[in-house]
């Protein structure tokens, strides 16, 4: 593991921690998904938390991220309050939508989310927007666009960075290439290997990483980062990785096999994060099963928060259409 | 007479169709081995292989117009897209080319394509993939537009829909994919563009489409109870719509219902009660004409308010006594 | 009071309102030093730079969408799309984000963004540059719908639009850019969702939007030779509308009389009839109400056809008459 | 110039002749619209002759094209009557389109001209979908798409290179670099330099050609039809040229000078072809003066047919919506 070196040991514990509780949150979702305590659909990022938490340490706090379908992990990674999530991911008033938007929807506009959207690709331009905003308004910030392999082959991928090459907006996109869009394998959907040559067809940089490698992530979203708050203009990253669960809850999963998903499992982006800390000195055992512990805490009680909290009301089903 | 789902009466036209028909071919998202996000077209691949089941990268601006290119030389192909809500990545290729084309190269072209979309809120999936936006597409010259409401419609109306020489928009119902009803086994057409009176009755006439026939007809069971007789007519092909029975219809009863889920403002309902009041019927109407429609927000996610974002049944029923109040 | 043209008056309503705030900037497709396909931002370009006023590629889904998130981030954007058949490539930024992005956040975000788009036909541009989409957008929960008939109007109406805190799709009138009216030179507002008058009379009420109004006005003043005083109310803005000005208007004449020159099929007529007859001034009608609209066809190229595709005032000035036949 | 040698002397006389029609066909609709005599827009292509004569150049009969807003050129390089032409041209009844499409929507699908149209990349996926038909229909014919370089920042433009990337279909892109996109100049559009180089997102080859080389066009051209034909997929063509006249007719031509324009001027594709076909004794200066003005008196006959025909009847104004 790489890029470790500028980030302090409390940087280091603390991404942990966010992965970990990513993973928390995800499984309970599941969970609760199982037993029917959702109506709805949700994306689970099981395997993949590596980029979205490498990413955003990246960040300063003031920085925006745009997400996507998968988002949660992107939220938590952005500081987001998992019992806001929880809330809003059973639909309940208390939550960051007041129960509006649900999982595919999450948003915290305030600190800097500026929201997940069902739409494949429909963040991209809204990344690059805030983008110019930032360029227009000279604040320094920053913007880091998530989406996935799917969404490179829409059109609108292609007009964003355009758009953001052309003006050298501060934004970073980063791909979640996670093997698939839904059935679709990056190998029958791509005439090209690494998504991240595309980069070259906007005269920006372009770099593959290990995507369940948070420092490789972090160190080459680090440099974009760098760069677009240099007013370079922006950057094309490819994170590779996995989604371990389907691609949602009605997934039969045919277009994979076990023995590929088993395959992934072996490279768990936490798993290899504790043991580089382990092994550079920088955790101990204890500390590793604390911090497991604590995000299974922590996802109980948003479960807790969620669960007593009320449902919106029926009376004020037409508030939010206009400001 | 055997009894299949909506779902699979749409799978059985399509196969029919592929099988009689070497031009039509299937395109869209993840309709291959996925079978599609409803499951609508699971098995297809295996039948009729990769080159006439065609899984697309996510594109539906592509999708659409490709289909159409190929319709114009020759094909006639189905296309899928996911969610009608994505139909806003592709209206470019269906209302400037598609819809076009053939007016504006003076009646010399055709494009014989098929859009496939399912429509509708009910399963918890929010504002961007809940929409029932078939009022777009109404309102634009050069597509036809389909909306069944039962399993022996979807079939008899897909096959038709193929086999017609222009654009269709075929606009499916989430919610009754697993609604099962009577289908033949062999391939029929159901006409495009004539309405069916789905139940009659003498008191009230109900305009309603795709998944609000269901709940008009369970709303009219209910009501027969209290003596109040509800015809039910389905437009089942909205545009062009077949006037004439609705007028037939409303002339009868003197009472209108219009019941749709999409938003209320300028939605379909909007145009057919416009229709009404400019027609003959106009001077048989013993009630204001009323709507029955979705609000006029984005569909939210939480289940309570996703329920009271759309007509009920419950609505239906309070709606048609509150026409019964005008004498 | 000075009078200038319609173009002139959007012009100055967008400098004025870049010289308030510095938050307002442009972004489109020769905006710059072209001054746009109409001329409208001639000139601000060289007064507010090129940082301001932003030239963008061919792209009209990343003008909308990253319109929408500059908006979210607390600028307000003005962008243009040069033809209102090209808001077809910008539908899912529009409807899918910019218009849902507050509701699905919970009511915690805003997107105060402007889209100018000039409509209609009339300039032999045909099928793909002539189309009249407002009836789309009106469809769609979220988004405001201007769409000024007179100079006055489109400044007080942009400024506005511009203050507003929500997506407004502003229709501008390609035919109307260079129609002549008084102005004031300081910035002023015309409120949003108020409809107004245009003349007054007890006969017909005429319901026209954008450059039907002045079609409706000519024939207005034609009818009151023959003695017939027809009322021309302009709702101005079309999402949400005014109903109750309409209505107003409707009880005190008995007849309706809808206006526009977009597709009558599912058009915003449609609405304004439906809103009619289901409210309060449906049991004042003394006639069907009338809708004039564009033909069902692609715009055609051929300066007749195209002339006759759409209401011209003797189509305006026949109807209030057939309309005054019922007794 | 380079690529003549598979071509016979007929073929560079009809090409040469093509070039004069299209160029006669055009100063005489700027002259009609002068006049007045016109009601609409149209977009010329004065300047740009070679691209759409050698690209056309080097297809069967059978094979299909897409063409643009500015399509005079492309139509008249696959054969089509220009009697025809310019009675759409004005409107009427006799013109391809019964004069309901006008300059910028003229087709001829039986002779294999899939049509011109206004809205800019419109024409990008019919082509694909034209080729994906072949491709299916086993004809083995080849589909040529011809856009401008505003279009290919479009996301259509994306979407459809992908899909006949990844699908192989028989499709050459052809884009015409006339160095602007309205007023928009691609310098300041594209980050990059040349639009070609855009084929390596979609592993297709790519080409930069001088677009008012005629036999340079046909040479490109030919080899991708080649390798279309042969069922190895797309290829990416990019013409370098210019359009002599405005954007369309009410243009004011502030974004670029005078100077530029008669820098190009001296390039013209149809003096520097005649000059080669004199040079290699493959044309007289007769039969050249002859071609000329057989061009203009095509032109001419034309126009009169165009202006006895019959205007479209108001009573057919719905005909032909639905079929
Ligand atoms: C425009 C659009 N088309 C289709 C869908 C349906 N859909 C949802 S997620 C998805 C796959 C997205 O793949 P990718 O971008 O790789 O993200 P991943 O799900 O793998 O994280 C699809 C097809 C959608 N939401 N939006
Ligand atoms: C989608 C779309 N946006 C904008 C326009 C308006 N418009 C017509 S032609 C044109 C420029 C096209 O540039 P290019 O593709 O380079 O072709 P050229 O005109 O140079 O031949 C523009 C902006 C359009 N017709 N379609
Ligand atoms: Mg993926
Ligand atoms: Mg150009």
């Amino acid at each position: 593991m790489d890029g470790a070196g500028q980030l302090t040991k409390e940087k280091l514990i603390d991404m942990l921690r966010k992965m970990h509780t990513i993973r928390a949150f995800e499984e309970k979702a599941d969970q609760l998904f199982a037993l029917g305590k959702v109506h709805g659909t949700m994306h689970l990022s099981i395997g993949m938390e590596a980029t979205a938490v490498g990413a955003i340490a990246a960040l300063r706090p003031d920085d925006y991220i745009t997400s996507t379908h998968r988002g949660h992990g992107h939220c938590i990674a952005k500081g987001g309050d998992v019992k806001l999530m929880m809330a809003e991911f059973l639909g309940k008033e208390t939550g960051y939508c007041r129960g509006r938007g649900g999982s595919m929807h999450i948003a915290d506009v305030e600190s800097g989310n500026l929201g997940a959207t069902g739409v494949v690709g429909g963040g991209i331009p809204t990344a690059v927007g805030a983008a110019l905003s930032v360029q227009l308004r000279k604040t320094g910030q920053v913007v880091l666009c998530f989406f996935g392999d799917g969404a490179a082959n829409m059109g609108i991928f292609h007009e964003s960075l355009n758009l953001a090459a052309i003006w050298k907006l501060p934004v970073v996109f980063v791909c979640e290439n996670n093997q698939y869009a839904m059935s679709m394998p990056v190998a029958r959907a791509f005439p090209i290997e690494n998504i991240a040559d595309r980069a070259a067809a906007y005269a920006m940089p372009g770099k593959v990483v290990d995507g369940n490698d948070v420092l490789a992530v972090y160190a080459a979203v680090a440099e974009a980062v760098d760069r677009a708050r240099a007013g370079e203009g922006p950057s094309l990253i490819e994170c590779k990785t996995y989604r371990w669960k389907g691609h949602s809850k009605s997934d039969q999963e045919r277009y994979r096999t076990r023995e590929e998903v088993a395959a992934w499992k072996k490279k768990d982006p936490i798993a290899r994060f504790e043991a580089y800390l382990l092994q550079e000195g920088l955790l101990t055992e204890e500390q590793r099963q604390a911090i497991a512990k604590e995000a299974q805490e922590r996802i109980e009680e948003a479960v807790a928060f969620a669960e007593s909290s009320p449902e919106p009301r029926v009376e004020e089903i037409s508030e939010g259409v206009y400001a | 007479m055997r009894e299949i789902t909506y779902a699979e009466a749409i799978r059985e036209a399509l196969r029919q169709e592929m099988q009689r028909d070497p031009h039509v071919f299937l395109m869209g998202e993840d309709i291959g081995v996925y079978g599609g996000a409803f499951g609508v077209t699971l098995g297809l691949l295996e039948e009729f292989g990769p080159e006439r089941v065609r899984d697309t990268p996510i594109s539906e601006g592509v999708i659409a117009g490709a289909a159409a290119g190929a319709a114009l030389t020759g094909m006639r192909p189905v296309a899928e897209i996911m969610f009608m809500d994505f139909t806003t990545l592709a209206m470019e290729q269906l209302v400037n080319q598609a819809a076009k084309t053939r007016y504006m190269f003076g009646g010399k072209a055709k494009v014989p394509m098929v859009l496939r979309t399912p429509a509708g809120s009910g399963t918890g999936a929010a504002a961007q993939h809940s929409q029932s936006l078939e009022a777009w597409f109404v309102h634009v010259p050069g597509l036809k537009v389909v909306m069944p409401s039962t399993p022996y419609d979807a079939k008899g109306l897909l096959i038709s829909a193929i086999r017609d020489d222009n654009p269709v928009i075929f606009v499916e119902q989430k919610l009754l994919y697993r609604t099962k009803g009577p289908v033949p086994e062999e391939p029929y057409t159901v006409p495009l563009s004539v309405a069916e009176v789905k139940r009659a009755g003498r008191d009230v006439t109900i305009i309603a489409t795709g998944v609000m026939v269901v709940r008009s007809l369970a709303a009219a069971a209910k009501l027969a109870q209290e003596g109040i007789e509800v015809e039910v007519v389905d437009p089942r092909t909205l545009k062009p719509y077949d006037a004439e029975t609705i007028t037939k219809s409303v002339i009868k009863t003197g009472r209108v219902l219009i019941v749709h889920e999409a938003y209320k403002t300028c939605g379909f309902g909007a145009e057919i009660a416009a229709m009404i009041s400019e027609g003959p019927a106009f001077m048989y109407l013993n009630a204001p004409i009323r709507r029955l429609a979705g609000l006029d927000i984005p569909i939210p996610y939480n289940r309570t308010l996703e329920y009271h974002a759309v007509p009920q049944e419950e609505n239906i029923i309070t709606a048609v006594r509150e026409l019964m109040a005008y004498k």
